[in-house]
């Protein structure tokens, strides 16, 4: 499976809209413009985007801490994901979910979590309502290798793959769990290798080329669509800033050099460079995409700050469905 | 008696049974009723709470899961989110530890913190409480960390009516409901109305009209206060016994306007005392029934420490009629 | 004050700094004593709890764990089975619905249920609390939870000094503890006795005297009560506030001594209401302290929804010094 | 390292002792006159003799449900251990445990547990206090086929394997747990083989061969008390009886088939042949052994009944240490 240019174009001004929300989003945080700690999604565009480009609204995705990248890939729009973020009353949530529990389920975004791990149970349940309904939906948990050591990860592959069910187990491997990294605390970091014990496929590719996640996910989801069970996709990955912005972007647990280098193998830059490659002509048009993403960012914000925040008296509401 | 019953032929049931015919009848009428658990398909579950259900309604919808509390209630809870409602048997209460974090952090939160785009109908029921010497891991009540727990319902039937009546409106409610089965009324019988059953959350059942005092018990401890009422009768002391059937959502008004009649309250709890049930209920009633109270409120529980085997141990531990007895009596000497 | 402080020097410090502070004395005393938690490691902790301490005591010691709540909780205790005294760091309260098996069936349990042959000296220590705008997953206070669990201690500090002295209390205590650190209280600074400090647990500290009516706080609560209480002193009305430090074991003697003095109570906690620290405290005044009541015992809590992340919601459901002063105008007035 | 016959011998002795007691509480049990549901571990012998005989009481067993025959096997008293099921004073733990809470601490007997899988973490816990300690012990934690597929089994694993802690973790794989075969809800049912998702060693073996187990069992101890680190062993093995006294043998979830071949191959009677294959001799030296065994489980039957209970205000004694 080839991706044609025009998709590929397609996930690259995806990949940018995420790069540049979240850029705001940082700016935001650092000035104090946004309360909390939001964990921006840099460095790892390609694996939401090369995994979403497979799914529709009749989808679900389990998100994380840091998932405002899987959001936009599910086509939230920026604006109510923001809004959302500040705890605006426009936002997707009504302002309670902010960016660790924001959730847009008209466009199959099941919510971040705050809760590491969690939502791979989550997606197993969807998987398992998929199934039943022979609705053709599959469900995606994307989580961390962090999250790959916790119990709830042993006990969803096992159930996803005894069921059969419709699931793809997505593993953004960026080598770190907030300061700690992953061959500090593992045994075995080969997180794909790991797939064996559950009797399913596990498949480790290049989480920085969107094409090859593209193309491996693509594999997952029609394998989950026709009945086969769930894959193990893990995305190996970095994140090219803080964990959160509130903490450093290297120092203390990684060094500038490391993180220099997996900015040059920027996921954005990449497929830029490839498509210039193949086609010089394109500049011009890398340069409207920036222009157009610029415009709906500063719309967003613009949007955003403005909303008002919900009133007090709402505080009760949905308290009980 | 169930409120919509007026009307309905009765017939004798167990407990176990009744519960089994509510769960038949919602899967019969509801095709995303599914249920899972440990060993609730051929089985027929621990105590035969799924008999049949395999083999009426397939495994499909009836699924053995492997031992494996936090993953397959995480599955109900995403499962409910996308559109089932599913009923997850954790078998015993002390197993919710193992699912804690989904219960508390997934379950009780989606439908708030989504501003409502998601409902959560899913149902955790399981078998608590002690009195079979089963010990430590066997034997708690724990529905006080469920009432804690905001978003959660909490359900606690004391007869085979309300384990019917209870469950099916427990598998209609949209949210997530914890549904405890007491394991000493497991073949209790007791008369079920025919037919269907729906017994509203939040309404309490008055067992017993009285007026010098007013008792509150549950689950189990019902049988027990029913029994000290009837010997505090023939002694001529009136008891009011009330049975709260769901502690989330609780109707304080009925416990309130029995307070109000009888000046004294006598709260029977099974389990611990400290941040319990009847913690709650006292805290209700010295805040908003403070003025008509003539005596202190009277707490009752099983005494703080992990439930040991031995007979006289674990007995000596719990309430039981003659303690109920016994505190009806101080709290009508004291005002 | 804590009550073996009184020839001391003082030093203004931080909160988290004089935990800091409690853990490294501990560890350099006694080489049972291990740390281990997320991130806890060079990187010091999320708050910088460990900070330096990694450099200190090595590896060995000082140890980084996998995302295991479940697992490196059950191994701190079975660790402590061992004779160990493991400070296991669960970085937020949330969390511990990851390792609740662990910490209510095997850490509370095996003590009393092996007739006294093991004991389970362990701290599980976290960072609690609302308001700061963090969400449904990170705002929790819970500690309502861990006092209904039998075979368990329960600490809430709400100064420097005591989170100083009653960590080093936790950590020598034979028992497993639950240890709460307010997350708002993070930078707090206040007077920490220098030297060795240890802090009973059980032992309230009434941080104001006064006649009109007593006020119970907990945690960051003891803050805006004790803001309130000034704010009603101008007014003429005298606020004795209490800090009860550790909600298990209680000191309920000087509540009650309290009560008997005011004859009015207003429990202030961040806690939900249903089944909390304050419903405790109220059924225990409501049965023991009755008699002295002149007014409705009041309850002001967190209001029982998941905490949203917009700041009028989670402004609006929390308890503050503005609620508190109408509360005690109320129970002034009404009796 | 082959055992020899005295060694051998002594497992036969160790297992019928075994066989005996379980034969004694499980009448009990149906009679009524032991309350509760103990869990018998008659056809499993073979596990915990191989395995403890490499154990004494400085080291550290962790046990389960089906844990009497760990408890006789680390060298506990019939008698008292007899007591405590009967919730007697004279019990290990004063009456307090029962069959599925006994523990005697002083046989290095850290004892039964009631929530399956939660020994894990526990026997973890206990390796890292020798490792710090320096102190040569080793942590066992015994658990079942069931308990493999809880998340507590993927945590310890990989902490026990990263700290290489001095751990065994011994499956005992029966296939079933209470009624529901392994089988069916597992997605990759050979245990061992997931060792290899720790990077830890992972060994299956005839757990009703008690030579092999105990062949196994010594590697796996001697290269954790060299500091070598964690062993996942497999023994596969079946109870011939029961999940509990209050359930069915046979019907419902296995075949009389099934249970009666493995009755062929009963862990005792095997080694019983054997050894008399080898030296006929021996006839006379069993039948006194079943005869010292019997009189043992008479006496301790004896002790458990004519013990007093607890009184019941010692109830809350202990309540806090
Ligand atoms: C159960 C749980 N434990 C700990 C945390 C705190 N925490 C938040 S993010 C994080 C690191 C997660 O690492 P990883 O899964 O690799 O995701 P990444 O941040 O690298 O994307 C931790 C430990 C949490 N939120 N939930
Ligand atoms: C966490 C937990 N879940 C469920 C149970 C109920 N239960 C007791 S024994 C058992 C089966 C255990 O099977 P396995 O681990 O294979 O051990 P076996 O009984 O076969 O020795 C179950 C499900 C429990 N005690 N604890
Ligand atoms: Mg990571
Ligand atoms: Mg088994």
């Amino acid at each position: 499976m080839e991706a044609s240019k025009q998709l590929l174009l397609d996930l690259y001004g995806q990949m940018l809209l995420i790069r540049r929300f979240e850029e705001h989003v940082r700016k935001m945080a650092r000035s104090g413009a946004l309360a909390g700690f939001p964990h921006a999604y840099v460095g790892e565009e390609a694996v939401a985007v090369g995994v979403c480009a497979h799914l529709d609204e009749n989808d679900a995705v389990f998100s994380t801490h840091r998932g405002h990248g899987h959001a936009l890939a599910m086509g939230c729009e920026p604006r109510r994901l923001l809004a959302e973020l500040l705890g605006k009353a426009s936002g997707y949530c009504g302002g309670r979910g902010g960016s660790m529990h924001v959730s847009a389920v008209e466009k199959g975004f099941m919510g971040c979590n705050g809760i590491v791990a969690a939502n791979m149970p989550l997606a197993v349940g969807a998987g398992l309502s998929a199934r039943l309904n022979q609705d053709g939906t599959v469900a995606v948990s994307f989580f961390g290798d962090g999250a790959s050591n916790h119990g709830a990860f042993h006990e969803s592959l096992n159930l996803a793959s005894k069921l059969m069910l419709p699931v793809l187990f997505v593993c953004e491997n960026n080598q770190y769990a907030t300061h700690t990294s992953f061959e500090s605390v593992t045994a075995n970091t080969d997180v794909a290798s790991r797939a064996a014990a559950y009797a399913m496929p596990g498949v480790a590719i290049d989480g920085n080329d969107v094409e090859a996640v593209w193309q491996a996910a693509g594999e997952a989801v029609g394998r989950a669509r026709d009945g086969e069970g769930p894959t193990l996709l893990e995305c190996r990955t970095y994140r090219t800033v803080g964990h959160h912005e509130h903490g450093p972007v290297y120092g203390e647990y990684r060094t500038k050099e490391e993180v220099d280098a997996w900015r040059e193998r920027c996921p954005i830059e990449q497929l830029r460079g490839r498509l210039l490659g193949e086609d010089p002509e394109l500049t011009a048009q890398f340069a409207r995409l920036e222009q157009e993403v610029a415009e709906v960012v500063a719309e967003a914000a613009e949007f955003a700050e403005h909303s008002p925040y919900p009133k007090p008296s709402v505080r009760e509401e949905q308290a009980y469905a | 008696m169930p409120s919509q019953t007026s009307q309905q032929e009765l017939t004798t049931k167990g407990y176990t049974e009744a519960m089994r015919d509510a769960l038949g009848e919602e899967m019969r009428r509801d095709p995303s009723v599914v249920v899972f658990g440990e060993g609730i398909g051929p089985r027929g579950g621990n105590w035969g709470e799924t008999t049949g259900l395999y083999d009426e309604f397939g495994p499909e919808r009836v699924i053995d899961t492997p031992i494996s509390e936090l993953g397959f209630t995480g599955m109900g809870i995403g499962a409910a989110m996308r559109g089932l409602r599913p009923v997850v048997n954790l078998m015993f209460v002390d197993f919710f530890g193992e699912a804690m974090s989904q219960i508390m952090n997934q379950a009780a939160k989606w439908h708030y913190v989504s501003g409502g785009q998601v409902s959560v109908p899913v149902v955790f029921w399981a078998v608590m409480g002690s009195g079979n010497y089963a010990g430590a891991h066997h034997s708690g009540c724990l529905y006080p960390l469920f009432m804690h727990i905001a978003g959660l319902k909490v359900v606690t039937p004391a007869t085979p009516a309300d384990g019917k009546g209870l469950l099916k409106s427990a598998i209609r409610d949209d949210n997530p409901v914890v549904f405890l089965a007491h394991r000493m009324l497991w073949d209790f019988q007791g008369p079920v109305p025919d037919g269907e059953l729906l017994t509203p959350l939040g309404e309490a059942r008055v067992v017993r009209s009285g007026t010098d005092v007013t008792v509150v018990a549950i689950a189990q401890m019902v049988h027990e206060a029913a029994r000290a009422a009837k010997a505090l009768a023939e002694e001529g002391i009136s008891v009011e016994l009330i049975d709260p059937r769901t502690l989330v959502p609780l109707d304080v008004e009925t416990i309130l306007a029995s307070v109000h009649k009888t000046g004294r309250l006598v709260i029977v709890d099974e389990a611990y005392a400290r941040c319990s049930a009847a913690a709650e209920i006292s805290a209700l009633v010295a805040q908003e029934g403070f003025k008509w109270l003539r005596a202190p409120i009277r707490r009752l529980e099983t005494l703080p420490i992990p439930h040991p085997v031995a007979a006289p141990l674990e007995e000596a531990m719990l309430p039981n009629a003659a303690k109920v007895v016994q505190a009806v009596h101080d709290v009508m000497q004291a005002g």
